[in-house]
Order: structure tokens, then C-alpha cells, then sequence
């Protein structure tokens, strides 16, 4: 067999090795989306979504979770956007190439890779015992909004890189000052980038459940919050108490929970997608 | 005018300050909690002693097994998806159609927006009584379960992260390669691969992080039993599951036993730290290559 | 005294000198156009005058460049100030995302202006001299975006003239045009130069030739020749200008 | 502050019993949409430290509070009266495919858990030589539990002591999961787990080798709790309730409830419920502490 | 035979037409210039010959292109062995980041040879034919990135030259390289031609006056002109040919 044969004939088994593979990760992702709703979808309906928790299976609904999952997201972003897209713009338009800056820009990469759990003591710390807010609530929408600060930095300072530097400069010598030329020009231009980083931030929160532990928000809750210094229980959270549960009709909640959760966050993703890509036209 | 941008300006370097705020509360939280710790244990029998019993009659405060079945699971995790995302990212770049990529990668990526919850039951629910019937005589939590279905979530960070390195190599190295006679393979293998190394390597450490981070996947079904073991079959107990063990079951506050979370936690913290740090480092040096 | 001045000027990216101790002088009203391969600082010449350099994080300068005899560079200088009078124009067209109306009236807005009437007037006139007034005037609202890549350079000359400057940067202002784009800018040069003392850069020999009236020739960051156009390109003094123009490098 | 606790009931603590506290929660919130009551699962003694510093009003317990919490509770002025609510027996329980346990003795358990196992008993030979020699997997409550307490008294004989080396979860459910999975696995948990799941576990009989107690090994029923023949291992289940939250009505709204609901709800959940008498002397204690806090 | 011939060929990238029927042929061991306009389809025109152009997604052509008379689009056509007999050199320098030795190798390790001594061989007899031998003889293990732009051009010649190709595609070879390392290229070329068969796109018309045997004009993705290179300076056909010459447009 000549080279030039092997050659090709090793293409075309990569070619085929890697469309598996390829295909393996979606029908995993298929499998197992399957098998949630297979086993969750029957548990699924406006009862489910509107009762409250139970020990009976079949009566117990998620609708304090859900609600206790919108206040979450809802206060998380209140505090998180404001302060991520500030601090986003400081890094990108102000930061000067100082020891100050290389040590912010070391700091956000860090930040981003501390496990969410580490998150979770350190809100423990702070917010419930030092602030005494308890696992309220706010105390949550605090620690989740450190832990998306960083996923907001970063995406907030990525889309203002991809406005090009001749829209800034044109700004700049028509006479604009700095602030003139971030609010006139770069953040209407990279309002589409942003706003996809703050869904998918928030999407992250939405599903975070380790730090919501450690915080020690409660097992069973059977009313709404109606403060943000209530108590609560979120959907994650109420997913691990029925997983943690050996009773099989539990499963069968806790899978029907998973699929509300997934709408959410498969919705909140979707969004994104759509924004982004809606955006990306708007582009010089 | 000037006054109003000095103004400005500072409001938004005090938002940008917020998060090294945050690491350093991170660290000083961290620091004093173990402080108490090792004041009482020492610091060479906490990374010598080979059991962690710390809220048992007999005492021990050895965090290796932790940390052995923190490595264990990411292990595993690894060996699924870096051979996987590997080829998937190679596939994509190289052979794949942009149309094929463009619908591909996002719906891959869908596979790191899945809450982590979520995938601890399907861990304990779909890949265990499966593996089970495979290996007979394994224990229902166990690392080889966790780890593989971490190896799932971290597979796109894999996959995405190393297709964009791949995609960073110019293509006029890739042209050169063709120009010369090369199939997609050969150039795939000689050139691009080499040339974006450190950004695959990045991926993987990122990876590495992640998995060594992750919390709830292994605490629903890799067990919660500290055990020094290279075992993936039995149950293992990692450093992520005990904190969140420990903290949610709480411990009296202020014993000894409460900050054994922050003697794991500030182990946990330097493990991803180091591996974060080491990232950033192959990055900046991936950039300077080609920027 | 002339228009513009510059003394001993050097300029440093960091340790690399890319501007060596240039002296030269430019009056008011004329077209000056600088040449010279790529990479040897015509550009970071060019932004000198309106400070764009000072973006660029390890930029420093040596030297002084006077406008009407003012150090542009002095410490009690408003640098916004300073690029209100002295207007750029880019290489590739560079409209805001926003609609002609609102490009037009870019500078004046960020100046407060608000009267409506006054913007109208405003784009009006910009547009007028810019030679792209009826070609857009129903479309004012439209995005500017839309337009073609030579009517998009002409809007970004409207939106300089609509703050009034005294001086024109223009930075190989039709490089990325079509013939008939690129003869529409160099008429509209032309014309420009009654109210404005201008500087082109161009890669174009034929160009320098046919819009200015003095030409620079620039090499490793040196100023090799700076004479009347007729003059330098027909009879250079130097061996690396004769060698340029002639094509023999760059 | 004052006024928001006044408008919630916080309870916490064990999780044996959990489920009979979230199943009146349950009843008692279908006829009271207003109430707002929490309940966490931090186990006996995390519930006993929450409960001194005043976080909550009620706490779960299924052992007795010890001399030191108790005087963490005066130190904040905190006076407390615990109500027995149900019966619960211990049991220890392998998988289902398990075929070579039929019983354990006291002192077979004590050897598997004492301090001294740890890291040696490691295999099921080691208990009884007939059996075989594939590798034991323990479970058993996590140390800030009841239960925990419970058992290490009653099979070691101290409170506390045991092996550190096996996976010890404050959350019985974890243990059920990881028993009836594990076709190696023995463990340890509350009643009521094991009645919510029979067909996933097997229950091992025990025998306390005291003749006079019962002969032979003893398998848990509802009798054999109520009249302590399975010893050592049944046990009273208790709620605690504060000198400060008892002055308030919605507490005593909540507290009569229970007493009168938990015959059925502790059945119904898995637990053996008092005598019905007990129950009103319950109430009759409860309302006496009211008195007193006037 | 003519060594190329090019039959009526279109090129669509999607819907939009970058090449308009363009028909010519090419003898051997002829360098023939492409010049033309920024966009007209030079780039496009020259990666015919070794179907670079396959690799984008909806590139799409019409019409036959033979080499010694056989179709390389023909679907028996092995299209690596194309690649080796038709070698091609980039506009910027795109050394491997490997060492010398091992750029000039890699061709022929992609056959599978790994004989010592004949790539020896090969390395030393490319490197010389590349006029790059003595420069780098004694480094050959250095990376190639370590060397200077122009060096790493004519490295890439070597790279190429070690398959032995027929003919040569040059897209601006040097237009990215200072006026020696310029000369030194077109000097290659003019040695080249001895064995080769070049086509050379260019922007510098000079540069085409000098190296190239024949001329061809593109415009719009029309093939305007066709001629001897002497001629079609002196004396173009076409106006637009003759406007483009001088500098009018471009
Ligand atoms: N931001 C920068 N930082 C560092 N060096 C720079 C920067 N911008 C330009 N240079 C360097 O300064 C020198 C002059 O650059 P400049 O852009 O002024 O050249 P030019 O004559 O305008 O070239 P061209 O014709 O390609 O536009 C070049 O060597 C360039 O590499
Ligand atoms: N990959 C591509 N996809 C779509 N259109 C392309 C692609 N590459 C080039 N074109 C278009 O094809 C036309 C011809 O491009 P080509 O690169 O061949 O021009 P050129 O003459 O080499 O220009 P230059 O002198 O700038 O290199 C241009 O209009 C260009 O926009
Ligand atoms: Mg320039
Ligand atoms: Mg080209
Ligand atoms: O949760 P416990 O009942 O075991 O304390």
C-alpha cells in the first residue's frame, strides 16, 4: 500500500473516529434528557407546579421552590449586574497597563475558578452569621451574586473588546471624553454581548446548589418568601432533598422538577443564543 | 467635566475593587478559620496522616483520603473527556463543515449548562444500576460513576476551549501544511495540534479545576466515606462533599470539628488556585504566541 | 506664523524610536501629503497632531508640535478641546452604528447642543460640503451602515466639518475605495482646502501628486524630503525618494 | 429581631424526626395557610446549638439533651421542655442479595463499630469466619446525630465512640441509598427509613444475648419496640420546646396539634406511636411549662 | 502542450461571482504576473492551481483547468499529489514553529520518507536552491521563527523546493519584506525559472516589470489583458489597463 493510500485511508477513519465521538457527547446529552423526561414528564402539571412540599409524593409541588428560585434570581441580579458591569468597563476602558490592573486582571481569572462550594463558606461567614441575615434570601442573592461577578466581568469586558477600536477612535476625535465615549458609543454597541453574558450568569446561578447548602438553607418550607430576609427554599435545592430521598416516586418529583429547572436554564441559554446572535448583525 | 469623569472613574474602580474585596475575603476567611485548625493539629500530620476521622472518638486529621478521592473522581472525569473532547475539537476544526460546527458546538456546550444537581441524579439514577450491571459488586456510590459523568460536564470545557485554540493557530500554517501535500489528518497531528498545545493545555487544566471543584455530582453519588484508595469501585469522600457535608449537618460552631471545613476548604482553594494560576500562565504565554 | 509647527520631534513605542527628530513646518490652507512604505510612521506621525497617541499605553514624545503657535501638548492643553479643532479622518470608513442624522450631529451633541434646528442647519451644511447632501438628504433617519463603503467616508468627513476644526488628518483616507469613490474624495480635498489646512497620508504616489501641495517623504521614521510636490516627485534630492517613487521598494 | 420570629415557627434538628414534625407541619399548614413554619434536618445536636443561641424555637431530638448543651441554654436564659412524640427502633439492615447474615449479636456489632476496627475489621470474615471474605461496607449515622449518640451507647457502651471509617451521613436517606445499592453494605439508621423502603433493604435481627429481654435474636416490629424486647436498640423521639417560644400562642396553636396528630402521623411515617394517655400527659406538661413562663 | 491551460472558468463564492470566464494558457518554464486592483480576484485566480480554494465552504467553479493537459478537478485526482506537483508560496512568511531542518523536511516525512541521509541531502540541496544555505547552514536545528522575515521567505521557497514540484504559486511573495530581502526574492525567482513553471501575483508593478515574462490584468474578476509583460506596459489595449499603470485606481 502506498503512502499517499495509508495517508488517506487514516483520514477517512479519523474523519469517521471523530463524527463519533462527536456524536457520542449529543447522545449522551440525548440519553439523558430522555430519561429525565421519561421519567418526569407524567409528574408534570399545574398541581405539581402549584403545591406546596409534601412527605406524600404525589401531593408534594415545587411551587415555594420556584417562587424561592425567582426571588433568587431576580435579587441576584440586582446586586450582581450593576457592580459586574461597572467593574467590566473599569477593566477594559480605564485599566491601565499598571501593577494595579495585572493584579485585577489575575484576581477576576482566579475568582472565576474558585469552587462555588468555597463561595458558599465564605457567604456562610459573612452574610449569615457576621450580617446576621440568616439563610435568608438575601444572603443567598449575595453569595450567588459573588459568584457570577466574575462570569459578568469577564463577558461584560469581551463584548466591549469586540466593539472596534475605530468606532472609540472616531469618537475620541470628534472631541469625546472617555465616559462620553463608553456610554455614547461602546456599551450601545456591545449591549448584545452583555446582556448574553448576564443571562448566562444568571442561568449559572439559577442552578447552583452546593453553596445554597452550605449557607443552610432549609429542607422543608411551605410558604413563599415575602421579604428578602425570608427564608426560602430554591429548586435545586429542593431537587437534591427529593434525590436524596431512597422513595421512588420521589425520584419521579425530583425529575420533574429537573425539567422545570432545565426549562429554565435551557430558556435562559436560548435567550442568550438568540440575543447574541441578534446582536452580532447590528455590528459594523 | 473632568471632575464628573474623575467621579466616574472612581465609582467604577470601586466596583472593579469589589471583587478583589471578595478574594480577599476569601482568603483572610480562609486563613483565620484554619488558623484555629492548626493551632491544634500540625500541619505535617494534616498532610501525612492517612485517615480523616476528625468527628470520631479516635481522631484523625490526615486530609489525604479527601484528597485522594477528590483526585480519584477528577481522574476519571479526565480520562472521559479529554480523549473525547480532544477528538471532538479536532473533528470539529478540521473536518467538520462551519455549518456542522456552528449548530454542533453550542448544542455541546448545552452540555456545561446543565445544573450539576442535575447530573448527580443521573449519576446515581441511570449510570450507576448501568455500570452495576457491568461490574458486578460495585458499590452504589463510587467514584468511577461520579467521575464519568463529570467527565460529561467537563467534556465541552474540553472540546470548546481546545477547538478555540486549534482555531487560534493561523491559517496560513494550516495552508502551508496543504500546500504541501498534507491530508487533514497529518496536518491536524504535525501542525496545528503542536502549535496549539499550551491552549489545549489550558483546557485542560481548566478542566482539571473544574472537576476538582465540583461539588454536587459527587456528593450524590460518589459516597461520603474517606478512604485512601485508588479503588474507583467503593465509595470515596471528596474534599467539596465534606465541606458541604459538614456545614449543612452543622458541627458545633467553633470546635475543632467546624474548622476541619476550613482546613479542607483552604486545601481545596490552593489545589484549584495553583491550577488556575498555572492556566493563566500557559494562556499568556499561548497569547504572546500569536497575538 | 504657519498654521502648524513641529520641533525636534521623536517618538518612542517603549524602547522602539519610530519618529526621529522631525522639524517641520506647514501653512495654513495647504494640502501636505505623506509618504513612505509601510510601517516607517506616517500614521503615528499623523495622530500626533490631535493626540491620539496617547492612547497607546507606552507612547512618549520628545520634542514640540505648535498649533497657531500653541504647544498642543502642553499640561493646561484640554485634550477634547484640541480635537474639536483638529478633525481625522480614518482609513477605513468608521460611521457610528446610529443613523446619518445622528453621525452628523455625533460632535455637536457630545458639546450639549440640542436645538433641533441647529442640528439641522448643522447636517445640512456638513453634508453639503461633504458631496453626499443629495445623495442622502430623504434618508436621514436611515442607518449609516446601509451605505455604500464611499458614502460612508464621505459621511465621516460631514461628521469632522460638523464641529468646525481648522485642521484635517486624514489617514489614507481612500485605500479601501473604488476609483470613482477615491476621485469623489480627492475633488472634495480640493475643495476642502479653501477652509482647512490638511494632512494626507496616502500609499499612493499618483494621489499625493495629484491632491497636495507640499509632500513629506518618511522612511524608517526618518523625514528624508519635504518639498513641493511638482518638485519632489519629479526631481527628489534624495536616493532613497528617487527609489521609492520609482517603485523600487515598499 | 423579635418581630419577625413572632410571625414564624423555626424548628430543626434530628432527622429521625424529621418526618413526623414535616408530616403535622404539613397538616397543620393545610389548616392554617397563614403559619409560616420552617423545618431543617441539622440533626440533634446541631439542632441543640441553633436552639441555645435562640435561632429557632422548636428542635427535634431522639436522645436526651446532655448536661453541657443544657447549660448552653441557661447561659442565654434559655429554659426548655422536651415532649416525647413516638417510639423508634434502630435497625441494621444489609442488601437484599445479601445471603450470609441471618443475625447479629450485640457484641458482633460492637466489634464491627468500636474504635478499634477502624482500619482492621475490614472484611465480613473477619465477624464470623463462615462468611465470606469479600470487603464490608459500612454506613451508619453521621456523629451530629441522635442516633449516632444512640448507638454508639448502646452497642459500644459510650456515647461517641466508634470507627471513623465508614460513611457516616446525617441524612438517613443517603444511608438507605447507599445500603440498597451496595450488595456489600451494612448499616444503621432510624425505623421509619427502613419502613419507607423494606423491599430495597433487609432487616438483621439482633440479639442482645440477654434471655431475660427476649430470647434469641429479636427482628424490630412495632411490639417488639413498644415493649423494649428489641433491646438496645429502641429508643423515645422528642421535641424541645423554648421558654421563650412557648409564651407565644401561635406555638401553642402548633404544639396541641401536634400531640393530637402524632398518634396517626407517627404511625404513618414509620414510628411507633405513644399510648394515647402518654399523649395527653404530654399536653399537661406543655401546658403546665406555659404557666410558668408567665 | 502548454504546461497550464485554463478553459472558461467562473468562480462563485455563494451567489457572488468572483471570477468572470476566464480563459489562457501558460507554457513551461514562464513566469507569468497577476496584478490587478485590492478584491478583483488574483488570490482567487492563482489558488485554482492547486485547489486551495476547496477548502472554502461555498466555493464553486466552473470550466476546466488542465495541467499538461489533465483536469486536476477531474474526480480521480488525488488532490496531495496535486499539491505536490504545483508548490505555493504566501504572502506573509508562515514558517512551522519547528526548526529549520524540520520546515524543509516536512513534505517529504509526510510521504513517509525518513531516510537521514536523503533528507540530509534534500535539506542541503533545497536550502541552496533557496539561496538560503549559507545563511543557515550551521543552525539548522534553530527554530524558523528565530529568523528574519525575508530569511523565513526563502525558507519557504526551500520548503517547497523539497518536493520538487513543477510549478511554483507566488501570492506577493514579498510584499511583506524590506527592499533587499525584496531584491534577493525576485532574484530566486529569475533563477527559479530555469525549472519552474511560476505564477506570481503582485502588487507592485515594477516588481512585475522585472521578474515576469508575461503579464495579466484582472479587473472585477475580468481578465482585462493578457500579454507579453513588456508590452502590456509600453502599450496596453485597454484603458483600463492603461489607468490602472498609472496609477489612477488601486
Ligand atoms: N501601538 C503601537 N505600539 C507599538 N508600536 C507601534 C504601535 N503602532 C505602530 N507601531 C510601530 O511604529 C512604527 C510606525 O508605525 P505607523 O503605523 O506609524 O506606520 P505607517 O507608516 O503608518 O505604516 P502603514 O503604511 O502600514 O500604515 C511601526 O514599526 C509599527 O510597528
Ligand atoms: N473565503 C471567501 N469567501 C467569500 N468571498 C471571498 C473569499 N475570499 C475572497 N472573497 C472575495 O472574492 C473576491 C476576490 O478575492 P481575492 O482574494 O481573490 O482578491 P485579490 O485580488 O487577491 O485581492 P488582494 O489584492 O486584496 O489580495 C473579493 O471580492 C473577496 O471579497
Ligand atoms: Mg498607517
Ligand atoms: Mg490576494
Ligand atoms: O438526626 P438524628 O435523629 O440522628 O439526630
Amino acid at each position: 500500500m502506498s503512502n499517499m493510500t495509508r495517508n488517506r485511508l487514516l483520514d477517512g477513519a479519523f474523519r469517521a473516529v471523530g463524527l463519533l465521538a462527536t456524536l457520542l457527547g449529543l447522545l449522551l446529552l440525548a440519553v439523558f434528557l430522555l430519561d429525565i423526561l421519561r421519567t418526569g414528564l407524567s409528574r408534570l402539571s399545574w398541581q405539581f407546579l402549584s403545591a406546596l412540599p409534601s412527605r406524600f409524593p404525589e401531593r408534594a409541588g415545587i411551587y415555594t421552590a420556584l417562587l424561592g428560585t425567582v426571588w433568587i434570581m431576580v435579587l441576584t441580579a440586582l446586586i450582581a449586574v450593576p457592580v459586574g458591569l461597572a467593574a467590566g468597563v473599569y477593566l477594559e476602558e480605564y485599566g491601565r497597563k499598571s501593577r494595579w490592573s495585572a493584579l485585577l486582571e489575575i484576581n477576576i481569572t482566579n475568582l472565576a475558578g474558585v469552587p462555588s462550594v468555597i463561595y458558599g463558606l465564605l457567604g456562610l461567614n459573612i452574610f449569615v452569621r457576621f450580617l446576621r441575615m440568616g439563610s435568608s434570601v438575601l444572603a443567598a442573592s449575595c453569595t450567588l451574586a459573588l459568584l457570577i461577578l466574575p462570569i459578568l466581568i469577564v463577558a461584560t469586558r469581551e463584548a466591549i473588546r469586540a466593539v472596534p477600536k475605530t468606532l472609540r477612535e472616531a469618537s475620541f476625535a470628534l472631541g469625546a471624553t472617555r465616559w462620553q465615549t463608553i456610554w455614547y458609543q461602546v456599551l450601545p454597541a456591545s449591549m448584545g454581548g452583555i446582556l448574553t453574558g448576564i443571562i448566562l450568569a444568571l442561568s449559572r446561578a439559577v442552578g447552583e446548589t452546593a453553596p445554597l447548602l452550605v449557607l443552610g438553607v432549609l429542607a422543608y418550607v411551605p410558604f413563599a418568601p415575602k421579604s428578602p430576609l425570608d427564608e426560602f427554599s430554591a429548586l435545586p435545592v429542593q431537587i437534591f432533598n427529593w434525590i436524596s430521598r431512597p422513595q421512588q416516586a420521589f425520584g419521579i418529583n425530583a425529575a420533574a422538577a429537573i425539567i422545570v429547572l432545565l426549562l429554565i436554564t435551557f430558556g435562559l441559554n436560548g435567550l442568550a443564543i438568540f440575543l447574541r446572535n441578534r446582536w452580532r448583525r447590528h455590528l459594523p | 467635566m473632568k471632575q464628573r469623569e474623575r467621579l466616574i472613574e472612581a465609582l467604577l474602580a470601586l466596583s472593579a475593587g469589589i471583587s478583589v474585596l471578595t478574594t480577599g475575603g476569601i482568603i483572610v476567611m480562609l486563613a483565620v478559620e484554619a488558623a484555629h485548625f492548626f493551632r491544634q493539629v500540625p500541619l505535617g500530620t494534616f498532610l501525612t496522616d492517612t485517615q480523616w476521622t476528625p468527628l470520631f472518638a479516635d481522631k484523625h486529621f490526615g486530609i489525604l483520603p479527601l484528597v485522594s478521592g477528590t483526585l480519584l473522581t477528577t481522574g476519571v472525569a479526565i480520562a472521559v473527556a479529554l480523549p473525547l473532547g480532544l477528538i471532538i475539537a479536532i473533528y470539529l476544526n478540521e473536518y467538520a463543515t462551519v455549518g456542522f460546527r456552528n449548530v454542533i458546538k453550542p448544542l455541546l456546550e448545552v452540555l456545561a449548562a446543565v445544573p450539576t444537581v442535575v447530573y448527580g441524579f443521573f449519576a446515581l439514577t441511570v449510570v450507576t444500576p448501568f455500570l452495576q450491571r457491568l461490574i458486578p459488586g460495585m458499590a452504589g456510590f463510587n467514584a468511577l460513576s461520579a467521575g464519568s459523568v463529570m467527565g460529561i460536564m467537563i467534556l465541552p470545557l474540553v472540546s470548546s476551549l481546545s477547538e478555540d485554540a486549534l482555531t487560534a493557530v493561523p491559517r496560513s500554517l494550516r495552508e502551508a501544511s496543504y500546500a504541501l501535500g498534507a491530508t487533514r489528518l497529518q496536518t491536524a497531528m504535525r501542525v496545528v495540534v503542536p502549535a496549539a498545545s499550551s491552549g489545549i493545555t489550558v483546557s485542560v487544566i481548566l478542566a482539571i479545576s473544574r472537576a476538582v471543584g465540583e461539588t454536587m455530582i459527587v456528593a450524590i453519588a460518589a459516597g461520603q466515606e474517606p478512604r485512601l484508595t485508588a479503588n474507583p469501585l467503593v465509595p470515596v469522600e471528596t474534599i467539596t462533599t465534606y465541606i458541604v457535608q459538614v456545614s449543612s449537618g452543622d458541627v458545633a460552631y467553633g470546635t475543632l470539628e467546624y474548622d476541619t471545613i476550613f482546613a479542607a476548604g483552604i486545601t481545596l482553594f490552593v489545589l484549584t488556585l495553583v491550577l488556575n494560576n498555572v492556566g493563566y500562565w500557559f494562556r499568556q504565554k499561548f497569547r504572546e504566541q500569536y497575538e | 506664523m504657519p498654521e502648524l509647527e513641529v520641533e525636534h520631534v521623536s517618538v518612542y513605542y517603549g524602547t522602539n524610536q519610530v519618529l526621529q527628530d522631525i522639524s517641520m513646518t506647514m501653512e495654513a490652507h495647504t494640502v501636505t501629503a505623506l509618504i513612505g512604505p509601510s510601517g516607517c510612521g506616517k500614521s503615528t506621525f499623523l495622530r500626533l497632531f490631535n493626540r491620539m497617541n496617547d492612547f497607546i499605553s507606552d507612547f512618549r514624545h520628545e520634542g514640540s508640535i505648535l498649533i497657531q503657535g500653541q504647544d498642543i501638548y502642553a499640561p493646561q492643553q484640554a485634550v477634547e478641546e484640541l480635537r474639536k479643532r483638529v478633525g481625522m479622518v480614518f482609513q477605513r470608513p468608521n460611521p457610528f452604528p446610529k443613523s446619518i442624522y445622528d453621525n452628523v450631529t455625533y460632535g455637536l451633541v457630545l458639546q450639549g447642543v440640542r436645538s433641533k434646528a441647529v442640528l439641522d442647519e448643522v447636517v445640512e451644511k456638513s453634508l453639503r460640503q461633504a458631496a453626499l447632501w443629495e445623495e442622502v438628504k430623504n434618508d436621514l433617519r436611515k442607518s449609516a451602515l446601509a451605505l455604500s463603503g464611499g458614502q460612508q467616508q464621505r459621511l465621516c468627513i460631514a461628521r469632522v466639518l460638523a464641529v468646525e476644526p481648522r485642521i484635517l488628518l486624514m489617514d489614507e483616507p481612500a485605500s479601501a475605495l473604488d476609483p470613482i469613490s477615491t476621485a469623489k474624495i480627492e475633488e472634495l480635498i480640493y475643495d476642502l482646502k479653501q477652509q482647512y489646512t490638511i494632512l494626507i497620508v496616502t500609499h499612493n504616489m499618483q494621489q499625493a501628486g495629484r491632491v497636495s501641495d507640499k509632500t513629506a517623504f518618511f522612511n524608517y521614521g526618518h523625514l528624508i524630503e519635504y518639498d513641493d510636490t511638482g518638485r519632489l516627485f519629479t526631481q527628489p534630492s534624495h536616493e532613497q525618494t528617487q527609489n521609492y517613487i520609482t517603485g523600487r521598494f515598499g | 429581631g423579635e418581630e419577625s420570629t413572632s410571625q414564624k415557627i423555626s424548628i430543626d434538628g434530628s432527622s429521625t424526626v424529621f418526618p413526623i414534625t414535616e408530616a403535622v407541619v404539613e397538616e397543620y399548614a393545610r389548616q392554617h395557610p397563614r403559619a409560616r413554619i420552617t423545618v431543617g434536618v441539622s440533626g440533634t445536636g446541631g439542632g441543640f446549638q441553633k436552639f441555645c443561641r435562640r435561632e429557632i424555637d422548636l428542635t427535634n431530638a431522639s436522645r436526651p439533651i446532655t448536661d453541657r448543651e443544657g447549660q448552653d441554654c441557661h447561659r442565654q436564659d434559655i429554659d426548655y421542655l422536651p415532649l416525647t412524640v413516638a417510639f423508634d427502633g434502630l435497625v441494621v439492615v444489609v442488601h437484599p442479595s445479601n445471603t450470609w447474615v441471618k443475625s447479629l449479636k450485640v457484641s458482633e456489632l460492637k466489634k464491627i463499630w468500636e474504635p478499634a476496627a477502624q482500619h482492621r475489621i475490614m472484611r465480613w470474615n473477619q465477624i464470623r469466619p463462615e462468611w465470606p471474605a469479600a470487603e464490608i461496607h459500612l454506613f451508619g449515622a453521621g456523629t451530629a446525630s441522635g442516633t449516632y449518640d444512640y448507638f454508639t451507647q448502646a452497642v459500644v457502651g459510650q456515647r461517641h465512640a466508634s470507627r471513623g471509617d465508614y460513611t457516616a451521613s446525617e441524612d438517613d436517606n443517603v444511608l438507605v441509598q447507599g445500603v440498597s445499592t451496595d450488595p456489600l453494605a451494612l448499616g444503621f439508621f432510624g425505623f421509619a427509613y427502613y419502613e419507607a423502603n423494606q423491599a430495597a433493604l433487609r432487616l438483621v435481627p439482633i440479639d442482645d444475648e440477654q434471655p431475660h429481654n427476649g430470647a434469641g435474636p429479636i427482628v424490630p416490629t412495632v411490639e417488639t419496640v413498644k415493649n423494649n424486647t428489641y433491646a438496645p436498640l429502641s429508643r423515645p423521639l422528642l421535641l424541645y420546646v423554648s421558654s421563650v417560644a412557648a409564651r407565644r400562642p401561635e406555638v401553642q396553636a402548633f404544639i396541641r396539634f401536634y400531640l393530637t396528630q402524632a398518634p396517626d402521623l407517627a404511625r404513618e411515617v414509620g414510628y411507633i406511636p405513644l399510648p394515647a394517655t402518654e399523649y395527653r400527659r404530654q399536653q399537661a406538661r406543655f401546658d403546665e411549662f406555659v404557666t410558668q413562663q408567665r
